[in-house]
């Protein structure tokens, strides 16, 4: 399975089985979404399951709340996730607060899916990665998966959660890996990260397609007699403190990687979180390794935005001789 | 009655005149003395809380609200015809469809005396929180409506919003889907003329409101709001009309915010005395209680005997409110997910060991 | 016209039939031969350009592009009618206009080969940028229209947005600040029946789009955009309107998007054969050009003579546009900000050294 | 003057010496704002250039774009930061992006200024405080004053910057400082912290009605015989690293005060920036004292949000025993 298989298979599974998961977003019906990721499923599961909605985002964040309260567990999809702004009021206003403002009356059992991240040369506003503003929302979960096998899980976590989750994928990689992935149902629990590679002297944290990017770097840095530990994050919020300070713990070295602008973003967390967790431990300040503080650029300008394994190798080295 | 009223014919639904008259027989609702009676009640009790919840609001003793005054006819309506099953979706400013869906005015003055636990709503099902960002809760209405038509439920959702909501997008996205999905709800904006101190021919340049259902392919009605009767059967006729499949209906109530916008507005800034004296002419208890009069349903000696106790009961709730005690730094954190995570759990306890060191050093 | 075709009496503007016959000579816009054959001209120029493109993309010299295919006529309306110092305010399918401005089909293609050099349009006046984000552009529109009548100019906007934009909350609030503010705007509503792959009776419940004017205040009609006379009609009359200071106009030009919606869609996927033939014989290039032909303003044989030379000129600006050179990596930074902040010019510099490092290795 | 007054003064000043400055937003014009910031400028500069907009946020950033385009510098007021959030696709879409995507060619001199932050015992939505939001997106310039002098010199500062900048305004101290400031026009510069106490033993970082804590702070620390130096941040983008990082070279002890949430917040990125500017002279962890990630209470449970003086203390010894 590729990612974009894995995600159609969760939802498929969660459908069959529980009739109040319901799916809907622009283009999500006839066509299975711009990346075919809904493929198949309406001739599947039905119009009233899953369908075509009206070209308006804050309505597709809106319905979701008052469908939820109601006791259905929408999935709604953001075609990209530079267009789930319009739905920002929504989201920051209702799906993240209607529980807490309710008292645990109303629950917002929602998945909000958006394909995020750079490098599929594409228009304007098409390679955003905002997850930095999500999980600075109280209220809200923040997963991003990795690979094909995390995709699957952390959706069937995702929509089994009874508190909304931002589900973001890493458009850039939905089809670039395939992996054995089991065929029926099972979970990787949100909030969890995990040591995809052990390391001895020097932690990478990364997440979505930039986990590719982190693993090269990893190779690389072998070569150069430079033992990495990459660390997967998979979940935004609730970040997983304990796997990062273990892993400075042990290496006292860390650098985050991610492709959103630096200013305010995840990287700046997880250097909060190295100080706060393992400040004794740090041999070499926490290093950021993210995008600029500007717009990413169109296809012909990309490449020196994305961040990219030699980038992270070169940052290595840095820390390391520090 | 829609298409009789079809906002393109601009014409506003009235049964009775400013004296309590009748004058559209035929479209008078069938209500038995019993029914009129209570809805007046209601009314009067509706009015009655909300003028001493300014004063209390005066006195210190809770903070920001907006209050009701002029506007009690509407939610009376909606008070009488409103199903336990139905739902209500609120903004802010509908305190009689509140205490209809059973919430208590304990309850509602605990929330604005400052607690979450005042959205709860104990004893009132299919009842959102209020919600305060404008407009917004429209969009919660449309997909409760989804919700009943996808599992083939007997409901209706009744939601409110003011003229000035009806200017922001979600007001044009919540009325798009639910006419597309045929959504069993019924839009009520109460146009009481302003947004705060803005006047509602800044908010568009439509011709009222009612007349924006045909951007959506759905029944809209201008009705007067401060006659009861009018409002009565215009909702009637919604639920009918929603009931039945046909998908929703936006009413536009013409009404007056005779109070301020809320306790914080000094509404002489923006509008004249004048203006409010010709609105005052059209009180919908006022004109309620003279078609009762007229009818021997109700008299002043009534009123007189009934206000106190009302306000007695209004007291008792309020000061059982003001006792409601103190809000444990738990609340903070306890709703935020349906269960804890580790990470606020820990930011939690480190305040309590400020606390505990805040403590020994005083 | 705006009171013969109010959006309420259901009619739509029609001047010429699929033969190109005159069917409503009232109407007839008076246009000049020369000026006739320039439209047509423009309109197959804007074509041709457009099948290009879209094997420029197939060969993969171009990225994502959204084909004009059958919308020509609604561009090319406008560009007869757009002044020098009007605005155009765009979406993303309307480049007959976009040329009309001033914009080169160098620079277009250098948008979509991945430069944002590409937005500048260097001869092109009061032009902004494609928007990408649907419906957002609407609001800008109105703003501009703001000023031109705050500094009283002689201008108009002219905007554009698809079916599906309709549904966006900025669809409705854009018209409605624009009604209030009686802004000098044209909204051109290009319905080609589908946003991506979802139908229009999936956006709305309501009879078309211009009756959505009638939520605003604001003059709304109903054209046939494959007809070039009906469009050119009701975009003269509607500059005329905003012109007089009666503020926007909503014009619902229908039409059909005989191509993809991008070159990465497949409308195999959604759509039928028989409809798209259907749609055919309403093509606006043909309907146009056979006018011509019955009026002996063109033949085919010109026809034969032009596009080769129309070909000729694209290839080439095509080819200078593939030879627009490197993206410096100073233009990633350069615009951000009037003044680059010591911290962008510090991450341009860092960036800078590890190229240097990266170079050193290789 | 108080900072109302201050803001209210600014406008007045630019107003009358710029024709092409204009003022809108929901009840600005004849009632002056529902905190009064612009009372009399409707009478003073006439209802085309300040009035009252429909209820719609994303409309007024949405025209503002488009007037900014045109020449115009409009100055649009969001009621409450808690409701700009309706205008946030047309923020990040377009007021932050118009200037590059038009490689320069449209300006986008526009100030949207918003009340922001707790303690006024308000309804749902009043509290908020999202500067991190802001300050994590490129294109924008996010401005803070504490005190009525910085205000006007700061919103001088905004109106004339011809890039976009969102002007936060504290509302709890909107008249609780008064301070003489000069009538006649001054700037304030964007991008400049401020040391606006000098200390020795510890860095607060703070800004907006924080300040007056970390201040309350610094005086009872000093009876501890902690000298606490305190930078006013002032612009939250850009940031000023050189000032902080001077600073903690001279402390080695660094706390950031925010009332706004702690992940993903303002105080992850000073905690970053300490490391990457000053990590050698750390001698305690960056530490931060931010609001949980929690929703603002509702104000009987206000005071367990808030920042308090005491707070502080106990952070700032805590870090100084480190
Ligand atoms: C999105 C949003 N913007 C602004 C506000 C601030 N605000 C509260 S009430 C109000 C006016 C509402 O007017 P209207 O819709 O006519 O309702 P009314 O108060 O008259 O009942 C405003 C602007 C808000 N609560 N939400
Ligand atoms: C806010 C936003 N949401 C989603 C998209 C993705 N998208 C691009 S074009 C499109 C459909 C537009 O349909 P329509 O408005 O009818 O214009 P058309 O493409 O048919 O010209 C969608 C959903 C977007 N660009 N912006
Ligand atoms: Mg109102
Ligand atoms: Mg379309």
């Amino acid at each position: 399975m590729n990612m974009v298989n894995a995600i159609n298979n969760a939802l498929d599974i969660k459908m069959a089985e529980d009739k109040s998961v319901i799916v809907y977003g622009e283009d999500v019906g006839v066509e299975g979404g711009v990346f075919r990721v809904t493929e198949g499923l309406q001739k599947k599961h039905g119009v009233e399951r899953i369908f075509d909605s009206p070209l308006a985002e804050s309505g597709l964040a809106g319905t979701a709340v008052g469908m939820a309260a109601a006791g259905l567990r929408p999935i709604i999809e953001m075609q990209f996730s530079g267009f789930s702004y319009p739905a920002f009021n929504q989201i920051i206003s209702h799906v993240s607060r209607m529980h807490n403002r309710s008292r645990g009356k109303y629950k917002q059992a929602i998945v909000i899916r958006m394909p995020y991240g750079g490098g599929i040369n594409a228009l304007e506003h098409h390679s955003e990665s905002a997850e930095a503003i999500w999980g600075h929302i109280p209220g809200l979960k923040v997963v991003i998966p990795s690979n094909p096998h995390d995709a699957k899980g952390l959706l069937i976590s995702s929509i089994e959660s009874e508190d909304p989750v931002i589900y973001m994928e890493p458009k850039r990689i939905y089809r670039a890996i395939k992996q054995e992935v089991e065929e029926s149902k099972f979970a990787v629990p949100i909030g969890k990260a995990k040591v995809i590679h052990k390391g001895e002297d020097i932690t990478l944290v990364a997440y979505g397609a930039m986990i590719r990017e982190a693993q090269k770097a990893a190779a690389l840095a072998k070569k150069e007699g430079i033992s990495v530990e990459i660390i997967d994050l998979r979940t935004i919020y609730p970040i997983d403190r304990e796997t990062i300070a273990e892993s400075i713990k042990k290496t006292g070295r860390i650098i985050t990687v991610t492709e959103a602008p630096k200013a305010f973003g995840v990287s700046a967390e997880i250097s909060a979180i190295a100080n706060e967790e393992a400040f004794l431990f740090l041999e070499a300040p926490p290093k950021r390794v993210a995008g600029f503080d500007t717009i990413v650029p169109l296809p012909k300008g990309e490449h020196h935005y994305l961040q990219t394994a030699e980038k992270i190798l070169y940052e290595i080295i840095r820390t390391v001789k520090y | 009655m829609f298409k009789e009223y079809n906002p393109i014919k601009k014409k506003r639904l009235q049964i009775i005149d400013n004296d309590g008259k009748v004058i559209n027989q035929k479209l008078m609702p069938k209500l038995d003395d019993k029914q009129l009676i209570k809805a007046y009640k209601d009314m009067l009790f509706a009015r009655t809380a909300d003028l001493m919840i300014v004063n209390y609001q005066r006195q210190g003793r809770i903070y920001t609200y907006p209050p009701n005054y002029g506007q009690e006819a509407i939610s009376g309506a909606v008070a009488q015809i409103m199903r336990d099953d139905d739902w209500l979706v609120p903004a802010f400013r509908e305190m009689g469809a509140y205490l209809a869906k059973g919430a208590s005015l304990k309850e509602l003055f605990i929330y604005f005396m400052g607690y979450e636990d005042g959205s709860l709503f104990k004893n009132a099902k299919n009842f959102l929180p209020i919600s305060v960002p404008i407009s917004s809760q429209l969009l919660h209405a449309s997909g409760i409506g989804y919700e009943i038509n996808y599992n083939n439920k007997d409901q209706i959702v009744y939601t409110f919003v003011g003229d000035g909501g009806t200017s922001e997008g979600d007001f044009h996205e919540a009325l798009n889907f639910a006419g597309v999905w045929k959504a069993p709800v019924i839009f009520i904006v109460q146009n009481n003329q302003y947004g705060i101190s803005t006047p509602f021919k800044m908010q568009t340049a439509s011709d009222g409101i009612a007349i924006k259902a045909l951007a959506y392919g759905i029944e809209g009605i201008q009705v007067d709001g401060n006659d009861f009767f009018a409002m009565y059967k215009a909702v009637e006729e919604s639920a009918k009309h929603a009931s039945g499949g046909n998908g929703p209906v936006l009413i536009e109530a013409v009404t007056y915010r005779k109070g301020a916008h809320t306790t914080s507005d000094d509404p002489t800034k923006y509008r004249t005395k004048e203006e409010e004296e010709k609105w005052d002419e059209t009180d919908p208890l006022k004109r309620l209680k003279a078609y009762l009069i007229a009818n021997k349903l109700w008299s002043e000696k009534e009123e007189e005997k009934i206000v106190p106790q009302y306000k007695k009961e209004i007291d008792r709730q309020f000061i059982e409110a003001e006792n409601y005690g103190e809000y444990a730094l738990e609340d903070v954190f306890k709703f935020m997910y349906t269960e804890m995570p580790q990470d606020i759990k820990n930011q939690m306890m480190e305040h309590e060991k400020f606390l505990k060191w805040k403590e020994a050093r005083s």
